[in-house]
C-alpha cells in the first residue's frame, strides 16, 4: 500500500437505460473530445472506432410485443478478478502499454507504447478496444479542430475510452491552483456524461458515498458470496453490470426497471434467472 | 554443376531440374513476399481482420507451426537427455523442420503487429505478467538454440567441412548439444505452454478460459503436451513426404516405428487429459459463467460440434490408438493416416483456440462474428510453407541430413 | 608484418567492443525506440490557453445554446451551454459535430458562377454585380413578381431581410421550406386564428399522447425534448406513442400503439368521439367552440363509431376507448402531432384532429397542456420604401401557397413563371418529395442564386453560388419555435474567423440591394448586417448581446384564445398513398441523420446503424412476415411510381407487416466522401400528394414493390 | 559473449590443427594490436564524435538574458505562470512581454533591438526553441509540482529546469536528429549520467522521483495522454 492508494478514487459510471434515447450524443461527444478519427465507410461496425458504442437490444418478441433498449458501452474499466486491478486486458499486454491506475481505477492505453499485437482486444469481452487499421486522416484543414489534450493516434495501435482522463487532469490542475487537496464531483465529468441530453449517464467516484453514482449503485465492497471474483456488486436491485459473472468487475453499471434488460446484461443457464432475479443485486445485502 | 557441394556418395537430381523446382516454389515465395510488403507498407487494413478478429489466420498459423515444430524439441529431448540413440537418424531433420517452423513463426509475428518497427518493445518494455511476453522471450531464445543446433549440420557440408575450423566446430558443437537440447526443451516447455496460456488466461472469454495450476491455466500444459505429442507426427510426415518426393528411403523403419510409438503414447495421454479438461470445462467452468456449451457450437454457419468431435476423436483418439498398437503402427498406410490425422488434429486445436474464441459472442446481445481471410493473409500464410519447402530441398541436397541415407540407398543409385 | 585473418578478426572485434562500451548502443537503442513512437504524419495539436465562448446553434430549429471550447484562437469542441433556457447543458450529436461543418470538404470557398456544367471562381464584386444586374433587368422589365425566394423560416432577421428584399423589389413570392413550426402555425391558424402558434408543455404534462411525433427522434427542439422525456420518467408521466413502427420514441414510451399509416386523423377523431360520447370533455372549453360544435359532435358520433375506427386504424376498440379515456381523465394531458421529426409532409386534417383532442379536454393554455399564443416578434425593421414597381408587383397573388406547389407551377408552364430564384438555408433539390421534378424545375428557372455554405444538391443546380459563413462564423439572431412551451431568441456569434472567402448572408443582401436602385436600395440603408440587427432588435439588443439570449415568453400564457372547429366540420377527406404496390414505403426519422437543409457530419454518419446503411446501400426495414423468405442484407429492388432503388433488407419485428421503412437523410450527392453517395434519398422515391382543403403535400408514404435484385 | 566463444574456438582450433606452428603466435599478437587500436578508436568516436553527429544545433531567435529579467521581474512565475485553470502558460507570449516592454527598447542591447524590430513591430510571436519540450504523448502538470502542499509538491523550478534563471545568454538549442527531441531530455551527458536533478528529463527520472516522493512510480495516465 502506498500513500497514493490510501485516498484512492474509483471512478465509475451508471447509465440509466430507461432514460437513454439512443440519440448518439455521447458517441459524438466522445469522438470530438478525444480526437477519434473517421473514414469513408464506417458502416462496418467491426472496424469503426467508437470508444463509446451504443448497442441496440431487443427483447426478441414479435410484432407488436417487441421492445428496444439502447445500451451505451464505454470501456468498462474493469477492476479484474477480485477487483485487484488485473483487468482482462491489462494483464495480457506484453509491453505494458495499458495499466490499471490504482489511484483512479482507470485503465490506461498508451499509444506510443502499444505496438499493435491486439491481444488486449481478444481478451476484452466487451469489444471496447479498437484498432487503428488505417492511419487516421482528416480532410484538409480539419485537423485544426484537434484537441491538444488527447494525442492523436497512429496506424497500428489500439485505442479505447479513457474516462476522459485529461478532464481529470484538468480538474486536478485547477485544484492544485486553488490549493485544494481534491476535486469536486462536478469538476470531473466525462464528455459523454456532460453531453447526454437525457441525463442518463451519472459519473463519479464509487468510493465516495456522497457522489451520486455511489448513491445509485450502492456498491457492495465485499466479494459476492457465491463468486469471490465479483466485488462491488450493486445493492440496488435495478442495477447490473455487463457479464458480471465473469469476474471482470466493470466500473460501468447499468440501471433499468425492465427485467428483460437486466437479464440481457449477463448470460444465464435455463431457469437460472428466475431463481436469482429477485435477489439480483441484493444477494449480499444482509 | 553443383556436384562439389553435394554430400559424398549421395545421389541428387540434376541441377536444372532442381533449379526449376526451386523456381516454381520461389514464385510462391515471391507472391508471399509481395503480400508481406503490402501489409508492411499499407498496414493491417490489407487483411480481413477487424476489431472482433484481432487474432486471426496468422496467429493460428503461428500457433500451428510452433506446435508441429515441437517435434524438434521433443526429439532432441529424447535423443540427448533420455539418450534414445536411434533418434540420431532423424534428429537433424527434426531440427531443420523446427528451424523452419520457428523462423516462420517469428516472421508471421513481425507481419502481424500493427507497428512492426516497435516489435522489440516486447523485450524493451516487457510486461512479465503477459503470456505473450513469455512466448516472445522463449520463442526467440529457442530459435537461437535451434540455430545453434542447426549449425553443425550446415558445417557438415562437403565444402564447409574441408575447413578445419568448421570441421572442429561442428564436432565440438555436437559434443555440447545435450546442453542446448536441454535448454531447448526447457524453453519449449514454456513457450508452447504460454501459447496455450495466451488463450487460457483470457477470463473474459468463456470459451478460452481454463482454471489451472498457480499462474498457469490447464491450456498451458495441454499445449506443451500436444506439441510434444504431435510434433513428431509432423516430423515423420515431412520425412515421409521427402521420401516420396526423392523416391528414396531415408530413415530406417525401426527409427520411424520408435518415434511413432512414442508419439502414439504421448497422443493417448494427451487426449485423455484433453477429454478430462473438456468435460470439466463444459460441465463446471462455463455453466458457472452462465453458458451452456451448446452456445459455443450453435447459431452460426460454421462452428458446430463436428469441430470438437473431429479434433478429439477423429484426429486425437484414432491416431493415438493406431500409433500405440504395434500391428497398426507398423502398417505404413495406417501409420501415414495416423500421422496425417494427428497433424490435422493439433492444427485444428490451435484453430479452435484462436479463431473460434474470437467468433463466439460473449455479450448476450452480440452475434457470431465469422471472418474470411484476405488474399494477402493467405499469401503470407502460404509463404512459410513455400519457404520451408525450399529450405528442406536445399538442405537435403547439400547437407548430410539423413545419416542412414547412404546405407539405405547403396545398392541401386537412382535419380528421381 | 603480415596482416592476416586474425588481424581482421582483431580489428572487427575491437570495433564491436569499442562501440559496445561507448554510449552509442544504449543511446541509439533509446533513440530508435523514441523514433518509432512519433511518426511525422500523425498530427500534433498545438497547445495553448483554454477559453470558452458561448453562442447559439442554428443547425436545426432547436436553437440550443452552445459553448465552444477554444485553444487560443482555435475552436476544438462544441458542447451544450449550461443554464441556457432551452437545452441547459445538453447537446445533440449534430451540434457537437459542428466544427466538422466548418472544415467540411464540400464547403464553397469563394463565389462561383456556373459556366456550362462547371463552376468557375469569381470575385465578390463580380458576383454581387451579376446578381444585382440580373435582378435589375427583371425589375426593369416590369415583372418583379417573377423573382422568388426560398428560405428555411419566416422569423429572424436574415429571413426578414430576404422578405424585405422581395417586397421592395416587388414580389410576393417568398416561400419557406416546411418545418414543424410552419405546421404549428398552420394548425393554430386553422383553429385559433392567424398569427398564432402552438407550444407543448411536455415538461409538466402527466399524459403525453403522441401521434407519431418523434419526441426523441429530433422532433421540435430535440435536446429540450430529450430532457422533457427524461423528466417524464422521473415524474412518472405517461407517454403513449401511436405510430406504425417501433421508433425510439415508441420504444421509450410507456405504451406503443401501432396504427395503420395515414389513419391517425381518423383515430384522433375516433378518440374525440369516445370523449364526447362518454362525456369526458371539458364542457366549459367546449362551450367556447366556434364553427359548429354540435355539427362536429353529430359528425363524430355518426361517422366515427368505434367499430369503424378500429377497422380503419387496426387498433382494438378497447384500446382506443382506453387511451381516449386515460387521456381525458389525466390531470394535465397533452396530445402532440407532427409525425417523425415534424418537418416532413403532414396532413392538416391530422394536425387539426389531434389538436382538437387538446381543445376538447380543455388543456389549452393550462399547465402541462398546449400553449396557444401569438408568434413573438422582437424585430422591428424601418418601414420599407415602396416605389410603383414594388407596389404593383407585391400586390400580385403568390404563385402558389406552398413551396412544393411552386415547382409544379414552374414545370407546368411553358413560359418562365419564375425568372430568378434566391435559395437560402434550404435544400429543396434534396428535401422535397420527387426531387427529380424539383431539379427539372430548377433547370427551367433562368437564374438561380444559392446562398449556401456547402456545395449541396441545390447549390449544384444554381447559376451563382454566394458562399455564406457557417453558423459559428457569423452573428445572427436565432428565434426558437418548434413546439417549445417558451419563446427564446438567442444570439449566434462568430467564434472563429471565417475559414474561407465567405460572407454573412445579411451583408450579401445589403450589398446586392445597394447595387440596385429604386425602393430596394433605399430600403437597405445599413452599412453592415451587424448594424441592421442592432437597430432592428431595438430594446432587445442590450440583453441579447449581453446575456446571449432573451426569453420572450415563458410559463402558461395568460391570454384568451378562440377555438374555431369549422375546418373539421367540413369533414375533409384523408389523403391516400399513390401507386398500386402491395407494400407501403414510409420514411423513418432518426436523430442520428438530419433530414432537412443540413446534411449529416462525418461523425453523425459514423453513428448511423448498420441496420440503416451498409456500405453504400440503404437498408430498409421490413417485418419478417412481409419478407417472404428474404434474409438480412439481401439485396432487393424497391419500386414506387416515382422511382426505383436498389436497397438491402433488414428484418425487424418492430415494424408493422406490409410496410417498408426507409431512413430519411441518406443519399446525398455532393463532394464529401464521408457523407455523400451513401444510400438512397427517400425523396427520390416518394411523390407529393396534395391534401384537398389545405393544399399541403400530405404524402405520408407511397405504395411500393420489392423484388429480389 | 560471442567474442569469447569465438576466441576460444579459434584458439582451440589453432592448438589442435597446427600445433607447433609458431607463426600463429605472431598473428595473434598482431590481432591483439589491431583489437586495441580498433577498440580505442571506436570507443572514443562513440563517446566524443557521436554526440556531435547526433545533435544539430539551432540558435535561438535572439539572445535572452534570464538573469537580467529575473532581476527586473522578480521570479520565474512573473513570466512563466500558471493560468487560473491551473494550466501552465509556458513561454510568455508577446502580450506578456509587452506588459513591461514598450515600443521603444528599455535597454541598449542588440537583442532587444531585434525583439523590437522583428517581433514587436510585426506583432509576431517569438519562435523560441523550448529546451525542456516534451513530446505530444506527455502530460505534465506544472501545478501539481510547483503549487504548495498539501495539494501540490511544492517544488521549485530549479529542481527540474536547473539554474536557467542565472544565465545571461541563451545557449544553442540542440535537437536530436533521430527523435527530434531536445537534448535536454536525455541530458548533456551522452552516457545519461546525471549529477543534478535537472540533468535529465526522461520518463525514468520522473518515475524515480515519484517513487521516492510518493512511494510509487505512478501510473501511465498520470503523465501520458
Amino acid at each position: 500500500m502506498n500513500k497514493e492508494n490510501i485516498k484512492a478514487h474509483k471512478f465509475g459510471m451508471v447509465i440509466d437505460l430507461d432514460k437513454c434515447t439512443g440519440c448518439g450524443s455521447c458517441m459524438v461527444s466522445c469522438m470530438s473530445e478525444n480526437n477519434v478519427p473517421f473514414k469513408e465507410d464506417e458502416s462496418n461496425k467491426k472496424d469503426s472506432i467508437t470508444w463509446m458504442r451504443v448497442y441496440k437490444l431487443t427483447n426478441g418478441k414479435s410484432f407488436p410485443d417487441t421492445e428496444i433498449v439502447y445500451l451505451p458501452r464505454p470501456c468498462q474499466h474493469c477492476g479484474g478478478k477480485g477487483d485487484h486491478g488485473h483487468s482482462p486486458c491489462v494483464s495480457v499486454c506484453p509491453a505494458t502499454a495499458t495499466d490499471y491506475g490504482y489511484d483512479t481505477g482507470i485503465v490506461s492505453q498508451i499509444y506510443t507504447r502499444c505496438f499493435g499485437c491486439r491481444y488486449c482486444m481478444g481478451a476484452c469481452p466487451y469489444h471496447a478496444r479498437y484498432f487503428n487499421w488505417w492511419d487516421p486522416k482528416w480532410p484538409e484543414g480539419m485537423e485544426k479542430y484537434l484537441s491538444p489534450n488527447v494525442s492523436p493516434r497512429m496506424r497500428g495501435v489500439v485505442e479505447k475510452c479513457s474516462f476522459c482522463y485529461h478532464r481529470y487532469q484538468a480538474a486536478r490542475d485547477k485544484a492544485y491552483y486553488d490549493g485544494r487537496e481534491d476535486i469536486e464531483e462536478n469538476e470531473y465529468q466525462t464528455a459523454c456524461t456532460t453531453a447526454c441530453p437525457a441525463g442518463a449517464i451519472v459519473f463519479g467516484d464509487l468510493n465516495n458515498p456522497a457522489h451520486r453514482v455511489h448513491e445509485i449503485v450502492k456498491p457492495d465492497p465485499h466479494p459476492a458470496s457465491n463468486n469471490p471474483n465479483v466485488v462491488g456488486k450493486s445493492r440496488n436491485p435495478n442495477v447490473f453490470r455487463l457479464l458480471e459473472r465473469l469476474g471482470t468487475n466493470p466500473k460501468v453499471y447499468y440501471l433499468s426497471e425492465r427485467e428483460w434488460v437486466r437479464k440481457a446484461g449477463d448470460n444465464y443457464l435455463e431457469g437460472e434467472w428466475d431463481k436469482i432475479k429477485n435477489h439480483h443485486g441484493s444477494e449480499s445485502h444482509g | 554443376m553443383d556436384s562439389a557441394l553435394i554430400p559424398e556418395g549421395a545421389n541428387r537430381c540434376s541441377f536444372p531440374k532442381f533449379a526449376v523446382g526451386i523456381a516454381i516454389v520461389g514464385a510462391v515465395v515471391l507472391w508471399g513476399v509481395y503480400a508481406m510488403g503490402l501489409i508492411w507498407w499499407k498496414g493491417l487494413n490489407q487483411t480481413n481482420m477487424n476489431d472482433y478478429y484481432g487474432f486471426a489466420l496468422w496467429i493460428w498459423a503461428d500457433l500451428a507451426v510452433i506446435a508441429v515444430g515441437g517435434g524438434a524439441f521433443f526429439t532432441g529431448l529424447l535423443k540427448y537427455i533420455f539418450k534414445v540413440d536411434e533418434l540420431k537418424n532423424i534428429i537433424n531433420f527434426a531440427v531443420i523442420i523446427g528451424f523452419i517452423c520457428y523462423s516462420s513463426a517469428l516472421l508471421i509475428l513481425a507481419i502481424d503487429i500493427g507497428q512492426p518497427l516497435r516489435g522489440w518493445f516486447i523485450f524493451w518494455h516487457a510486461n512479465v505478467h503477459s503470456m505473450l511476453t513469455e512466448v516472445a522471450f522463449c520463442l526467440s531464445c529457442y530459435f537461437a538454440v535451434l540455430t545453434i543446433e542447426f549449425i553443425p549440420n550446415i558445417l557438415e557440408n562437403r565444402q564447409a567441412n574441408k575447413v578445419p575450423f568448421f570441421h572442429h566446430l561442428a564436432h565440438n558443437m555436437h559434443g555440447v548439444m545435450a546442453v542446448f537440447a536441454a535448454t531447448g526443451a526447457f524453453l519449449s516447455f514454456f513457450h508452447q505452454g504460454s501459447l496455450g496460456g495466451v488463450a487460457g488466461v483470457m477470463y473474459g472469454r468463456p470459451f478460452a478460459v481454463r482454471e489451472g495450476l498457480l499462474i498457469w491455466p490447464w491450456t498451458f500444459f495441454l499445449f506443451t503436451w500436444s506439441a510434444a505429442a504431435f510434433g513428431p507426427c509432423f516430423t515423420l510426415l515431412v520425412t515421409r513426404i521427402t521420401e516420396a518426393v526423392t523416391g528414396k528411403k531415408l530413415v530406417k523403419d525401426n527409427v520411424v516405428h520408435l518415434l511413432s510409438k512414442i508419439s502414439g503414447w504421448m497422443i493417448i495421454t494427451y487426449i485423455i487429459a484433453k477429454i478430462i479438461d473438456t468435460i470439466y470445462w463444459a460441465t463446471v467452468t462455463v455453466p458457472g459463467l452462465g453458458f451452456n456449451i451448446s452456445h459455443f457450437y450453435s447459431n452460426n454457419g460454421f462452428y458446430g460440434y463436428w469441430i470438437l468431435v473431429t479434433e478429439i476423436l477423429v484426429c486425437g483418439v484414432i491416431p493415438g490408438l493406431i500409433l500405440i498398437m504395434k500391428s497398426t503402427r507398423e502398417n505404413p498406410t495406417l501409420r501415414l493416416i495416423a500421422i496425417v490425422l494427428g497433424v490435422i488434429g493439433v492444427c485444428l486445436n490451435r484453430w479452435v483456440m484462436v479463431l473460434q474464441i474470437m467468433a463466439i459472442p460473449v455479450l448476450s446481445f452480440d452475434t457470431w462474428a465469422l471472418y474470411v481471410p484476405s488474399w494477402q493473409e493467405v499469401a503470407t500464410t502460404v509463404l512459410p510453407v513455400a519457404y520451408g519447402i525450399i529450405l528442406i530441398a536445399v538442405t537435403y541436397r547439400y547437407l548430410p541430413v539423413f545419416p542412414q541415407e547412404k546405407e539405405l540407398n547403396r545398392t541401386k543409385p537412382v535419380t528421381e | 608484418m603480415k596482416v592476416d585473418r586474425r588481424s581482421f578478426l582483431g580489428l572487427g572485434l575491437g570495433a564491436v567492443a569499442g562501440f559496445s562500451v561507448s554510449p552509442v548502443l544504449l543511446k541509439l537503442t533509446d533513440d530508435s525506440s523514441i523514433w518509432t513512437q512519433n511518426w511525422p504524419w500523425t498530427p500534433v495539436p498545438v497547445d495553448g490557453e483554454v477559453m470558452y465562448e458561448s453562442s447559439v446553434c442554428s443547425l436545426c430549429p432547436g436553437s440550443c445554446g452552445i459553448s465552444i471550447r477554444k485553444i487560443d484562437d482555435r475552436p476544438v469542441k462544441i458542447e451544450g451551454l449550461t443554464e441556457y433556457p432551452i437545452n441547459d447543458g445538453g447537446a445533440c450529436l449534430h451540434g457537437i459535430s459542428g466544427l466538422q461543418y466548418l472544415y467540411d470538404p464540400s464547403r464553397v470557398k469563394t463565389p462561383l458562377k456556373k459556366n456550362g456544367d462547371k463552376f468557375e471562381e469569381i470575385s465578390w464584386e463580380e458576383a454581387v454585380s451579376l446578381v444585382s444586374g440580373k435582378l435589375a433587368d427583371i425589375r426593369n422589365a416590369g415583372t418583379p413578381e417573377k423573382l422568388a425566394c426560398i428560405t428555411d423560416k419566416n422569423t429572424g432577421s436574415v429571413s426578414g431581410l430576404f422578405k424585405r428584399l422581395l417586397k421592395t423589389f416587388g414580389s410576393p413570392n417568398f416561400y419557406i421550406m416546411p418545418s414543424l413550426e410552419s405546421y404549428l402555425e398552420l394548425t393554430a391558424a386553422s383553429l385559433h386564428g392567424k398569427g398564432t402558434t402552438i407550444g407543448f408543455d411536455l415538461d409538466n404534462s402527466d399524459f403525453i399522447l403522441s401521434f407519431g411525433a418523434g419526441i426523441i427522434e429530433g422532433w421540435g427542439s430535440p435536446v429540450a425534448c430529450f430532457k422533457a422525456n427524461a423528466s417524464r420518467k422521473e415524474r412518472g408521466a405517461t407517454l403513449c406513442q401511436i405510430e406504425p413502427r417501433l421508433s425510439n420514441t415508441a420504444a421509450n414510451a410507456d405504451r406503443w400503439v401501432p396504427v395503420k399509416p395515414g389513419t391517425e386523423a381518423d383515430l384522433a377523431l375516433g378518440m374525440c368521439a369516445v370523449i364526447l360520447k362518454n362525456n369526458l370533455f371539458n364542457a366549459a372549453a367546449a362551450a367556447g367552440f366556434k364553427g359548429g360544435f354540435n355539427k362536429l359532435t353529430a359528425l363524430l358520433q355518426n361517422d366515427y363509431p368505434l367499430s369503424k375506427i378500429s377497422e380503419i386504424t387496426g387498433i382494438k376498440e378497447a384500446d382506443i376507448e382506453d387511451i381516449a379515456t386515460q387521456f381525458a381523465k389525466a390531470k394535465m394531458p397533452v396530445a402532440v402531432f407532427g409525425k417523425g421529426r415534424g418537418d416532413g409532409s403532414q396532413s392538416l386534417k391530422e394536425l387539426v384532429a389531434v389538436h382538437t383532442l387538446n381543445c376538447l379536454v380543455g388543456n389549452i393554455n393550462k399547465e402541462g397542456g398546449a400553449f396557444v399564443q401569438p408568434v413573438k416578434e422582437y424585430l422591428e425593421f424601418p418601414e420599407e420604401t415602396m416605389d410603383d414597381i414594388a407596389d404593383k408587383g407585391f400586390a400580385q397573388a403568390k404563385l402558389s401557397l406552398y413551396v412544393h406547389d411552386l415547382f409544379d407551377k414552374v414545370n407546368a408552364s411553358s413560359q418562365p413563371v419564375v425568372e430568378a430564384l434566391l435559395v437560402y438555408q434550404s435544400n429543396p433539390c434534396y428535401s422535397l418529395h420527387d426531387t427529380k421534378a424539383v431539379k427539372q424545375a430548377f433547370g427551367k428557372i433562368p437564374f438561380v442564386v444559392s446562398f449556401s455554405s456547402f456545395m449541396d444538391e441545390t447549390a449544384k443546380e444554381a447559376d451563382i453560388i454566394l458562399p455564406v459563413h457557417t453558423f459559428i462564423e457569423r452573428l445572427e439572431d436565432i428565434p426558437s419555435g418548434a413546439g417549445l412551451s417558451k419563446a427564446v431568441v438567442g444570439l449566434s456569434k462568430p467564434v472563429v474567423k471565417p475559414v474561407f472567402n465567405t460572407k454573412h448572408p445579411g451583408d450579401i443582401l445589403i450589398l446586392i440591394a445597394k447595387a440596385m436602385d429604386g425602393s430596394v436600395a433605399q430600403s437597405f440603408e445599413w452599412e453592415t448586417f451587424d448594424e441592421c440587427l442592432e437597430t432592428a432588435a431595438g430594446d432587445t439588443w442590450g440583453d441579447l448581446s449581453e446575456n446571449g439570449y432573451v426569453i420572450l415568453s415563458e410559463g402558461v400564457p395568460k391570454i384568451p384564445h378562440e377555438i374555431d372547429i369549422s375546418f373539421l366540420s367540413k369533414a375533409p377527406d384523408s389523403v391516400q398513398p399513390t401507386g398500386d404496390g402491395d407494400l407501403l414505403l414510409i420514411p423513418i426519422d432518426n436523430m442520428r441523420l438530419p433530414s432537412a437543409a443540413q446534411a449529416a457530419s462525418p461523425f453523425a454518419v459514423k453513428t448511423v446503424s448498420d441496420e440503416e446503411l451498409k456500405g453504400k446501400d440503404t437498408v430498409v426495414e421490413i417485418n419478417p412476415k412481409t419478407a417472404k423468405g428474404l434474409k438480412n442484407y439481401d439485396r432487393v429492388t424497391l419500386t414506387t411510381p416515382v422511382g426505383t432503388a436498389k436497397v438491402m433488407i433488414h428484418l425487424s419485428e418492430g415494424i408493422m407487416p406490409g410496410l417498408v421503412g426507409m431512413a430519411k437523410g441518406l443519399g446525398h450527392s455532393f463532394d464529401n466522401k464521408y457523407v455523400s453517395n451513401k444510400g438512397v434519398n427517400i425523396n427520390e422515391l416518394i411523390g407529393p400528394v396534395i391534401e384537398s382543403g389545405s393544399g399541403l403535400d400530405a404524402a405520408f408514404g407511397i405504395k411500393a414493390k420489392i423484388s429480389k435484385a | 559473449m560471442s567474442k569469447k566463444e569465438s576466441e576460444n574456438g579459434s584458439a582451440e582450433s589453432a592448438g589442435e590443427c597446427t600445433a607447433g606452428d609458431t607463426k600463429d603466435d605472431k598473428g595473434l599478437g598482431l590481432g591483439v594490436i589491431f583489437f586495441i587500436v580498433a577498440f580505442v578508436i571506436c570507443f572514443l568516436s562513440g563517446t566524443l564524435l557521436f554526440p556531435k553527429l547526433l545533435y544539430s544545433k539551432k540558435e535561438q531567435p535572439f539572445n535572452f538574458n534570464h538573469a537580467l529579467h529575473v532581476g527586473e521581474a522578480g521570479s520565474c512565475d512573473s513570466c512563466h505562470s500558471l493560468r487560473e485553470d491551473g494550466s501552465f502558460s509556458g513561454i510568455p507570449t508577446l502580450d506578456k512581454c509587452m506588459e513591461c516592454h514598450t515600443e521603444e527598447p528599455l535597454g541598449e542591447t542588440k537583442d532587444e533591438a531585434v525583439f523590437a524590430e522583428m517581433y514587436v513591430a510585426k506583432e509576431k510571436e517569438v519562435p523560441w526553441y523550448v529546451y525542456s519540450k516534451q513530446p505530444d504523448c506527455v502530460f505534465f502538470s506544472h501545478a501539481a509540482h510547483t503549487q504548495v502542499k498539501p495539494g501540490g509538491a511544492g517544488m521549485d523550478c530549479v529542481t527540474c529546469h536547473g539554474p536557467i534563471g542565472e544565465t545571461t545568454a541563451s545557449r544553442p538549442y540542440e535537437e536530436n536528429r533521430i527523435t527530434g527531441y531536445s537534448r535536454d531530455i536525455w541530458g548533456k551527458n551522452i552516457w545519461g549520467i546525471k549529477k543534478h536533478s535537472w540533468d535529465r528529463m526522461k520518463m525514468d527520472d520522473c518515475a524515480a522521483c515519484h517513487k521516492t516522493e510518493t512511494g510509487h512510480q505512478g501510473y501511465c495516465f498520470q503523465c501520458h495522454k
